[in-house]
């Protein structure tokens, strides 16, 4: 047991912090660090800085472009990035499709769309969920239909991620309405610009657009750009699913929130004294503090653990969520009526929006979105039921 | 001792449930809040024929002479409805004028106010909160700023909490007319989509006709209450239409072949949710009823109020979002807006911790030095 | 709505005070409020007080001795009790038993019982759960077979409450073992000297034995000791449990119990302080005497409403469980290390165990029942859930 | 970064468990505690043959050289097997003397120690539990008191904190032989069945030889924490046999036609109780690591692993004792008894919130002056 890192780790961290001192703008990572926002552009242009300096997918094979990175290293990279106020990587090509092309797709498939990936140029986006299957994927219903080389598809998505910003779609669809509901489903890739594909903005309890409905009209996709075995997409998503967990209890960015939390405390004052020295708010800092230590630390265990147990990730990702939900709360609570504000566009300008109170109350407000999808806490309290009482 | 409302307080009830059933349903408010004005004036022109704006009014000034009960049953109405419309803060500033409101003041204005041709809004949420007043010939100065004042922009006439001594709890209360010069309103929306602004004076002059307290913290301590209950009240009817809808979505919501309603685990925390609900409720009625007392139990009861509101304000709305998974967080559901309400109410009227001190000094006498 | 008492109301909230105030020993009130110990016959000498006073058992009509009490006066009168030290009465007779043998007992079991019951003669237990049938009471298996003019009764019984003290028991056994669970059940009452009886203690978390298993070995019972129709014990059994719910919350308990965790707090020091002025503790016990209040104010709200409704009873059971070992354990943090001495009777002497420590930790193991017996957390949510939401 | 145990510490693991597995099962156990001795002196024998008072002495004095991970292995199979020998104690005192054990005390006393022939344990829990020491020719003399002192009847000798100065801070550690003049112990049993008893110095003389420590206040914070370690690792292992428990019962108790772990809600309460066990067990193991580093580093894992683990023995405990039902109150249980313990591992060493106090000011400074 020692909590210490090895020296290479360190070094790499080292690394890690001096290409973002370096890389990373200026402007963007004042915005990540004070509740700004970042257009969609900004994300991509830093997924090529990354790319070029070779960190742009580092737990990839280096085959791929990758630096083959043990889990640790890519914790390490993910919480340098976190807190120098990096924008978060675009999760669904480099984090999500990626792993599934290099295990079930085609040499063709890997050599078109990796490098793109890879070097930021593409956005990829996500079709899973459909209204009626949320947490139940066995029940989609989107179909496809063979016809010649092609299959058109019809059907509607739902939570769709940033889609309005994307270049391609992986969508489950269904190939095969007869066998039971597990069978059945395919992996397809489709370029968003097909006719047939209309997206359009749901807007969420912040007043943003970050998901989407994505509806398909008889949209023709070539079979050469299915992923894998027909009717076999339920392998892949499963694969998907339990495939990406370094990062699950989100760590890297509940810290990054929390150093703002704590900025707050020691800047603005509650009866004449820092909010910090304010006996029941401090109380309340330090307990999430420690929840967030214990959390990190339980998130290392499990990484540097011999073997892979089945219920730490969905502890990490309930109490990863529970955490910075608490996190984004207090510090609700520690701007007091500033919190009240939820300006529109159209809104006056208004003096008090500083780097201390902005976009505090609508990160509150999207983050709830933490416990509920990528299968919710409910889920995942089912899951680890399932493994220790089994009933 | 009975907790049952009078037949008139049902009829009060009754009636603004009815009207804002028809009036102010979840289709027709987003219709309001689309269109970009911040609120409904054909809604708030029916709720002054309902004669809303004089509930908290003398009968012998044309108003309906309501006491705390009537002002919560209202607000409460106004927290189920989502209202977006200044029913709350004018209730709560027509009963501050009702109480204080001195001779000159009255006769200038209270039947405008009592006919919704005049709205008057309080600028603070706690005795902290005054401005600096200085004497002056003929009246007061005043300087300062007021955050988040909700319906400022709608408002004719604040009502300022102000200091007039180097301590900073207010101690007098004063109005002033929108159009003094040196006031000014920023105007933006809230979490809970109401209309709200920063208010700020700078050298304005409150000639002494409009001065309604000089010099009486405790007259302030009470319209800070006033204000508690009401937003208290709110929550509470917004915090009961949240659970009813998200155990309606947890009857029809399919998944895993059924309704997710008969999972064990959701039912359990509907439950909770309901202890809770009556809870705050029970809490309400009680400090609504405390308004008759000694100032210090009615203190010790909203300050117990507001811990209750805030804590069951922040559980419900999230929990009810939660169970109402993806939907939950899309504007597109009622139950969206609810919680937007119910994370305002927990915030409003300053941070449940402060209120718990409060409580504690009440009951258990100041901290000695340590 | 008024929160004031009625004048009647506050001259009989006074007279039960004054009454109080006259006649109950100070030493065991002494002990009730210093966690102290009562002997059994103490319990029923305060019953034969009560009795004497006209204060046996005020919720019973008149025609059996009672005054008719409304359910407002119950709760003023057992929280004057309570707050003064009194022992709390035995509920088997006085407010189980009595009020079936109204309804459906003979009059001459009415006048067999009754009398003793008020006036503190006979000592009443309760048989009704059984291994294996705790919350789920269909499936008691405790047999009478009927045979001449009596039923021969074999089984065991357990959870009975201080049964090791009793007269006589009210016993649930079935006397139809064909028919569906909820049928075939009958109510006896037994002499506790009947031939065939045997009571074993159970040693609970506090070291006391308070419960017992009852061992029936063919134990004769004259069939003129059944309660109501045979085989209909269920309906019995049922306006039991929903028949006494006027103090459901035990709100009179936890003010009693309140009150000295105030005293303590007030007269411990942490950190040269008094208790009550460390900001931590002074937050955790004002919370807690909120829900204390909102619980007893709540309890008067039903009270008051004109019609009864069916959820409140199991939230102001689960709650006023809750509430009252939040206010142990909280004491029980209160004494500090004092907390962890468990002293047997063959213990030394220590000075330390003054009546401000005695019997707190013994409290809180104790009440650990509270949540457990007489329909657990656990079923009271799902009667809610039930009732609001029906699947 | 690696949380893996090594080859010997998976063996002193290893061995431990099977032997308390064999020879200090519950129904062993039971027997024990029935024979109002309150210890059995032959497992006892057992553990010492084992090596467990040698654990943390160093291997120049005969002892196995282990360190804060080696004891916390220890403390926390203790905990699992209800272990009511002075196992934890005996490592607590024996780690204290390794380190802070001058030369007189060593040749006089270690290998006895060592070999279990004799026994020592601390009698503080904070560096405020201290008693008075007054300078005099060749010594000090003291004057105070230590209330339950976890195995004070069976020991041998005390280590003693006190302070020489008029602070209340102990920074000073001596050893007291229980026979000496003006010692006295008041002996009984605490809530989780040990052996225990409030230690009074009247006039206790200690000659300088058998003085460990003198005005050395990181001396005394490092002895706490080591306490703080194994009463947490004990409580971990208590913790997570009480689950192994529940679980069990959760799928044998039949209600309601079937096993009462296909309850929903009742599910979600265990997954809940293993999120927390799974963060109790990082934090011990976390603060195990932290005895290598700085002490602030210590001192604040130290005070994070307690309130975690006050907080979580507590709500295992009270959870573990609810899902058994009315089987959970009786003694018969084995449950009952992991309750007890984890209620008195909520205690000792001091309240949660003074950890959380301390916690925050190592990590933000002390509170400026209100």
């Amino acid at each position: 047991m020692n909590l210490e890192l090895s020296e290479a780790d360190r070094q790499f961290q080292e690394q890690v912090r001096a290409f973002v001192t370096a890389h990373l703008p200026a402007d963007i990572a004042e915005r990540q660090l004070n509740g700004g926002k970042l257009a969609p552009a900004e994300v991509l242009q830093w997924q090529r800085i990354l790319y070029e300096q070779g960190y742009g997918a580092i737990h990839w094979p280096t085959a791929f472009g990758g630096q083959d990175a043990s889990p640790l290293r890519q914790y390490l990279f993910e919480l340098e990035c976190a807190l120098a106020g990096a924008p978060m990587q675009l999760s669904f090509g480099v984090r999500m499709l990626a792993p599934v092309l290099m295990r079930f797709g085609t040499p063709e498939q890997q050599r078109q769309f990796l490098p793109s990936i890879l070097n930021g140029t593409t956005w990829w986006c996500q079709g899973y969920s459909e209204p009626g299957a949320g947490s139940d994927l066995a029940s989609l219903r989107t179909s496809a239909v063979l016809d010649g080389d092609h299959y058109v598809v019809n059907g509607q998505k739902c939570w769709n991620t940033l889609g309005q910003h994307a270049d391609w779609i992986f969508c489950l669809v269904r190939t095969d309405a007869s066998s039971k509901p597990q069978r059945g489903i395919s992996m397809l890739l489709i370029d968003m610009k097909t006719p047939g594909i209309t997206v359009r903005p749901t807007v969420l309890l912040d007043g943003t657009a970050e998901v989407n409905d994505i509806y398909f009209d008889n949209v023709r996709v070539p079979v050469t750009q299915r992923v894998g075995v027909e009717n076999d997409g339920w392998t892949i998503a499963k694969f998907l699913l339990v495939h990406e967990r370094t990062n699950i209890a989100g760590v890297p960015w509940s810290k990054r929130d929390f150093a703002r939390l704590l900025r707050i405390a020691q800047s603005r004052s509650r009866d004449g004294r820092p909010l910090l020295d304010d006996p029941d708010f401090r109380a309340r800092i330090a307990r999430l503090q420690i929840d967030l230590d214990v959390l990190e630390y339980t998130n290392l265990r499990m990484l540097s653990a011999p073997t892979a147990d089945k219920t730490t990730p969905s502890i990490l990702k309930y109490r990863g969520s529970e955490i910075r939900q608490a996190i984004s709360a207090l510090t609700m609570e520690a701007i007091g009526r500033a919190a009240l504000r939820l300006p529109r566009p159209d809104d006056h300008e208004f003096a008090l929006d500083d780097e201390l109170t902005r976009g505090i109350t609508a990160s509150y407000l999207n983050l709830r979105k933490l416990s509920i999808y990528g299968g919710s806490n409910e889920i995942q309290k089912n899951i680890v039921s399932q493994v220790t009482i089994g009933l | 001792m009975n907790f049952n409302l009078t037949e008139e307080q049902t009829l009060l009830q009754e009636t603004l449930r009815r009207c804002l059933a028809e009036q102010a349903d979840f289709a027709t408010r987003k219709a309001t809040l689309a269109a970009c004005t911040g609120w409904s004036s054909s809604l708030w022109s029916t709720l002054t024929e309902l004669g809303m704006p004089a509930l908290p009014l003398s009968e012998s000034d044309g108003g309906l002479g309501g006491g705390a009960i009537e002002l919560a049953l209202a607000a409460e109405a106004a927290g189920t409805a989502l209202l977006v419309e200044p029913l709350v803060s004018t209730l709560w500033a027509n009963a501050i004028i009702d109480r204080y409101g001195r001779t000159p003041v009255r006769t200038a204005w209270i039947a405008a106010l009592a006919a919704g041709r005049q709205m008057a809004v309080p600028t603070f949420e706690s005795v902290s909160d005054a401005v600096i007043a200085d004497r002056e010939p003929g009246g007061y100065r005043l300087q300062g700023s007021a955050s988040v004042v909700y319906h400022a922009p709608l408002a004719t006439h604040y009502l300022v909490a102000a200091t007039t001594s180097a301590s900073h709890v207010a101690d007098t209360l004063l109005v002033v007319a929108a159009d003094t010069a040196g006031l000014d309103v920023a105007r933006y929306t809230t979490v809970d989509d109401q209309l709200a602004g920063d208010v700020r004076l700078r050298d304005v002059f409150v000639p002494e006709a409009d001065v309604l307290v000089v010099n009486d913290p405790e007259a302030l301590a009470w319209a800070v209450d006033v204000g508690l209950l009401v937003v208290s009240a709110d929550a509470l009817g917004s915090a009961a239409r949240a659970l009813t809808l998200t155990i309606e979505y947890l009857k029809t919501r399919q998944q895993f072949g059924g309704p997710i309603g008969r999972f064990q685990a959701l039912q359990h925390r509907v439950v909770a949710c309901l202890a809770k609900l009556e809870e705050l409720k029970t809490s309400v009625w009680v400090a609504a009823a405390r308004f008759g007392d000694e100032p210090a139990a009615r203190r010790a009861a909203l300050a117990a109020l507001k811990v209750i509101a805030s804590e069951t304000a922040r559980h419900i709305g999230e929990e009810s979002v939660q169970l109402h998974g993806g939907m939950g967080v899309t504007q597109e559901m009622e139950i969206s807006h609810h919680f937007r309400r119910l994370t305002a109410a927990s915030i409003r009227f300053g941070a449940r911790d402060q209120h718990l001190a409060a409580y504690a000094n009440l009951r258990y006498g100041p901290i000695s030095p340590g």
